[in-house]
């Protein structure tokens, strides 16, 4: 039965290949008998370069790690040497960062939102959707400086106020979301081919959650009540409130609308964030980074991504440069044993949507 | 907690953090056993991260596995060390099959094998004939002088310090000269 | 032997006019895409700049004696049925009138049923003489996708033939320009039938299984370039014209001018360009099942109102 | 009279104007450059408007971006696809990893000179550059396609000797299994 199916080679060039990577696929019709990840097109060694960077300076690649969304990154950076170095960050700081996350979950949901329905071949969506996350780009352009790259949140703080009238432009870009997330619905979930195309698709069976360390909307669209804001909650999540949904199903349509409710409830948490929001310090001040030394020891501090956990851990062992930074991503687990687990048995025309709705985030696997 | 990791694996060293935090050292040959009964006893479902550090000095490769416990909230660190002359460890993706890729990678950037794994051979690099490029004594940009160009930069390019000096007269201070060029 | 030389001038000015149509066609569709994309869109000429780039491309890359086929089947497809069907309607008075009656004869309707097959059949061969795996399961998509359409869009037909005797389009300009009603009217089912046929036939979303780029880059064309594809996009543009012009024989009782033909095409070819643009896209199995379900059903009811009225 | 010199110019010159005002981008991102390609494309920055438009597949595409850094084992399917294309083709850099490593300088797994192994057209600088930017390398390129001097692909195949020894620098193993130019 091997013997007949014929191979397909799904990227590295190939328009539905979320990031550079490359699925080898061997399919019998329209049915896929197995698959076969292949990455590493994307490898930069990022760790191997931290050991010849200062503290300071390795912080700048932190970003690059996930191109759609680099500020998790940061924050797990600067709150790894924080607690290395035991570093208390002051309280406005630590509302600031929890806005700027929220701000780039929602954008990679829209992200999302047009890669999701561009697999499927709606591509209305993903102009409507990528036009509207350029807002949030605005916002994180008058306040960082740079649209996707950001550098913001460095140890001990974050590196600038909030600009004088920032406050009304989130709520404005706020409002204006929620105006649009209703024509979303309209057009995707009202969809009755879309809801045929991703009910029942990409099922993710409950015995492999464990095994394969499923995190995220792939988790909570299984059912199952996890996230690391509210397991462990690292900057101010535990002031704030917001709910953690969950759908039924483990299915490209239970995970969509995890995710339809999870830029809801970000724009929630940025509205209570805005109001608590208290005066005074934004940063404290850092020894001077070009003989900074964090003292030896080893930690591992956890952030929640829009595509699930994302974890670092670091070693210093006392010197100028970081002895050892290791990134775990959520796609790492996700597209390559998951995606080999789940792909056999469904519909070649399946592998995209299913590549997205899991999250796959090719820079994020090879680092 | 701990008592309870001692009952079962009396020879396991813990160290004591505060907050959420366990850490336990164990050979490496009790690694499957331990982790299996961490995840089948005590709850220990969701194999968090697996990390690995090359201590050159000591000559030896560090190994650790971050394990989460969902229900009692705890994380616990798992140190191993191995040799790093020959370094050969236990397989584990029987136990999580996500492991698989991590073991995948530490095959490919430090060169440790794992008997009973299987996988492809390359993972990221492709037709790699160096040393393994994350272990320590593999220096990067010799490699990149060796095999790639560098643009060379104007002639006129100054130093940022020393223009800003020349512009304000500031001072530079004693730890940044060895940083100027 | 005037007659003769007259007769292609005349096939002449109908391919050209069937090739600025459809290309015009093309970009304004472009361009609606576009407003609905929330953006500005390409002006309306862009088709006829790509198809120009196209044919300017000095190397073309070639996979042997079938591949050339793919590309001549289509073209010779679009021609041959834009040559069958009546662009313009008899009766007509404007002075170009009689430069588009083409060479249609009895039966045409039966033969155009068998050449508008012909097209894809060429194009399976030339896409599994390239090789390309994507290629051949785009072919296997589209003669299924085929196979789902044809059924209701026979069946409307079939149903025209029973309730009117003849299998002749002019015949069917003809009468309905006697009786006074359209036959989009006369036999509504078989109408909607056909509008259904036609939302798969003119391949786009959500029946664009066939060169979904997302899914198989771009299909059965993914190895041509060039002049290739200059070849393919205007043969299609070609053929899209001629269909429209079919339908409008048929149910829309013809056009008497250019204007009203030109009307008319573009209100029916709104009907799958805007269903496509707010809608994803069918998988292979979906999309014949859902074109065996209702449209069918309709093409039946046409058919009982066909024989007992 | 087609053999006529002015003639051949003129047909030249409003094929230069086509090809300037139809250019198909191949959609492959090969790098972190690919972010901003998303937005330039789409509903924002319309650069349909301009003539610019995604091909799915290399024989059907005019221009290929080099999003950012290409690691080695990218390169050789870039130079792959590079040769696939159907001439005139032309290559735009993207961003400073492109033109002289940007920040990856020192890692062993990304190239620091594309136009070592492809002949590049356009740079445009920044990391990562903003769509405006974008928009404005590819005018620019537009514009020296319309001068008829975006002549990439005639000095790759002139010098193709050249471009091949440095590509068996960096992927000895693997350009020896291939053809010397794979169509």
């Amino acid at each position: 039965m091997r013997e007949k199916a014929t191979t397909i080679y799904l990227g590295p060039q190939h328009p539905g290949i979320t990031g550079n990577m490359m699925v080898r696929l061997k399919v019998m019709g329209d049915t896929i008998v197995s698959a076969q990840t292949e990455v590493g097109y994307l490898h930069r060694a990022f760790e191997k370069l931290q050991e010849r960077r200062n503290w300071l300076n390795s912080f700048t690649l932190m970003c690059r790690f996930c191109v759609p969304e680099t500020d998790p990154m940061e924050n797990l950076y600067a709150r790894a040497v924080e607690s290395l170095d035991n570093i208390e960050i002051p309280e406005r700081a630590k509302y600031i960062r929890v806005m700027v996350l929220e701000l780039a979950r929602i954008a990679t949901q829209l992200m999302w939102y047009a890669g999701q329905n561009g697999s499927l071949g709606l591509y209305t969506m993903g102009q409507w959707s990528i036009g509207d996350r350029d807002y949030i780009l605005d916002l994180f352009e008058q306040l960082t400086g740079g649209r996707v790259y950001h550098m913001y949140q460095w140890p001990g703080g974050v590196r600038r106020d909030l600009p004088k009238g920032f406050k009304d432009k989130v709520l404005n870009t706020l409002d204006y979301l929620e105006k649009r997330l209703k024509d979303y619905d309209d057009l995707m979930f009202a969809n009755s081919i879309f809801q045929k195309r991703t009910q029942g698709v990409g099922y993710v069976p409950k015995e492999s959650i464990i095994e394969h360390g499923v995190v995220g909307p792939v988790l909570r669209g299984a059912g199952i009540r996890s996230d690391i804001r509210i397991d462990e909650p690292y900057e101010v999540y535990d002031k704030l409130d917001f709910e953690i949904p969950t759908q039924e199903g483990s299915d490209i349509w239970a995970r969509a609308l995890v995710r339809r409710a999870e830029v809801r409830q970000s724009i929630r948490i940025i509205r209570q964030v805005l109001d608590q929001m208290p005066k005074g310090e934004f940063n404290t001040k850092i020894p001077n980074p070009m003989k900074w030394r964090v003292p030896a020891g080893d930690t591992y501090v956890r952030a929640e991504s829009g595509r699930g956990e994302v974890g670092y851990y670091a070693v210093s062992d006392g010197s100028i440069h970081p002895r050892r930074m290791h990134l775990r991503g959520a796609a790492y687990v996700h597209a390559i044993t998951l995606l080999e687990n789940i792909l056999p048995g469904q519909n070649i025309a399946d592998v995209s949507a299913i590549m997205n709705s899991l999250g796959t985030c090719a820079p994020e696997i090879e680092r | 907690m701990i008592a309870k990791i001692k009952a079962a694996f009396p020879e396991a060293v813990n160290k004591a953090y505060d907050g959420n935090r366990l850490d336990f050292t164990v050979h490496k040959d009790a690694i499957p056993g331990f982790l299996s009964h961490m995840k089948e006893q005590l709850g220990f479902r969701h194999l968090s991260h697996i990390a690995y550090v090359d201590w050159i000095e000591e000559n030896e490769f560090e190994i650790v596995y971050i394990l989460w416990s969902p229900q009692d909230k705890v994380k616990l660190f798992i140190h191993t060390r191995i040799d790093r002359e020959n370094p050969v460890m236990e397989n584990i993706d029987m136990i999580w099959r996500q492991a698989n890729t991590y073991q995948r990678e530490m095959k490919e950037m430090l060169g440790i094998q794992f008997p009973d794994m299987v996988a492809p051979d390359e993972f990221i690099l492709e037709d790699w004939d160096d040393i393994p490029p994350f272990r320590r004594d593999f220096d990067t940009l010799e490699y990149v002088n060796r095999t790639f160009w560098h643009r060379p930069g104007r002639e006129d390019a100054q130093d940022v310090r020393e223009t800003i000096t020349k512009r304000s007269g500031e001072e530079i201070p004693d730890f940044a000269k060895k940083y100027s060029r | 032997m005037e007659y003769i030389l007259i007769k292609t001038l005349e096939a002449m000015a109908t391919f050209i006019l069937a090739f600025l149509v459809g290309m015009t066609y093309g970009g304004v569709v472009r361009k609606i895409t576009g407003r609905v994309h929330n953006r500005l869109g390409p002006p309306w000429y862009q088709n006829f700049i790509d198809a120009f780039k196209l044919f300017s491309k000095t190397r073309g890359i070639h996979h042997g004696a079938m591949h050339f086929l793919g590309a001549a089947f289509l073209m010779v497809t679009s021609v041959v049925s834009l040559m069958i069907i009546p662009v313009l309607a008899p009766g007509g008075h404007a002075w170009y009138n009689s430069w588009f009656t083409n060479m249609n004869f009895n039966g045409d309707l039966i033969f155009l049923l068998y050449i508008m097959t012909f097209g894809p059949l060429g194009m399976a061969m030339g896409a599994g003489q390239t090789g390309n795996p994507n290629s051949s399961i785009g072919v296997t998509r589209g003669l299924s996708q085929m196979v789902g359409f044809e059924i209701p869009w026979v069946m409307a037909l079939v149903a025209l033939m029973i309730s009117y005797k003849t299998t002749s389009v002019i015949d069917f300009m003809n009468i309905q320009r006697e009786t006074g009603t359209w036959l989009m009217f006369a036999n509504p089912f078989a109408f909607i039938a056909a509008v259904l046929a036609m939302l798969g036939m003119f391949r786009y979303s959500p029946f664009d299984i066939v060169g979904a780029p997302t899914e198989l880059a771009s299909g059965p064309v993914s190895e041509n370039g060039g002049k290739f594809l200059f070849t393919m996009m205007s043969s299609g543009s070609v053929f899209t014209f001629a269909k429209l012009v079919l339908y409008v024989d048929l149910f829309m009782g013809g056009a008497n001018n250019l204007v009203m033909l030109v009307v008319k095409t573009f209100l029916l070819y709104m009907i799958p360009v805007l269903y496509g643009i707010v809608s994803p896209r069918y998988r292979t199995e979906q999309a014949v099942r859902w074109f065996w379900g209702w449209p069918t059903f309709i093409g039946l009811l046409a058919i009982l109102y066909a024989v007992m009225f | 009279m087609y053999n006529d010199k002015n003639s051949k110019k003129i047909v030249e010159t409003i094929q230069n104007w086509a090809r300037s005002h139809s250019v198909w981008v191949l959609a492959y991102g090969t790098g972190c450059g690919a972010i901003e390609i998303a937005p330039t494309m789409t509903s924002r920055y319309d650069a349909e408007r301009l003539g610019f438009r995604g091909a799915a597949t290399p024989r059907q595409a005019d221009v290929m971006l080099i999003t950012g850094y290409l690691t080695v084992k990218t390169v050789k399917r870039v130079v792959r696809v590079y040769e696939q294309m159907q001439s005139p083709k032309y290559v735009v850099g993207f961003g400073s990893c492109t033109i002289n490593g940007g920040m990856y300088y020192d890692s062993y797994n990304t190239i620091n000179l594309l136009d070592k192994y492809l002949p590049v057209d356009v740079y445009i600088n920044g990391c990562m550059p903003r769509p405006e930017a974008v928009i404005a390398g590819l005018a620019k390129l537009q514009q020296i396609i319309r001068e008829g001097k975006a002549n990439g692909a005639e000095k790759y195949l002139e010098n193709l000797d050249w471009y091949k020894a440095n590509q068996r620098k960096i992927a000895p193993k693997w350009i020896a299994k291939a053809p010397d130019y794979n169509w």
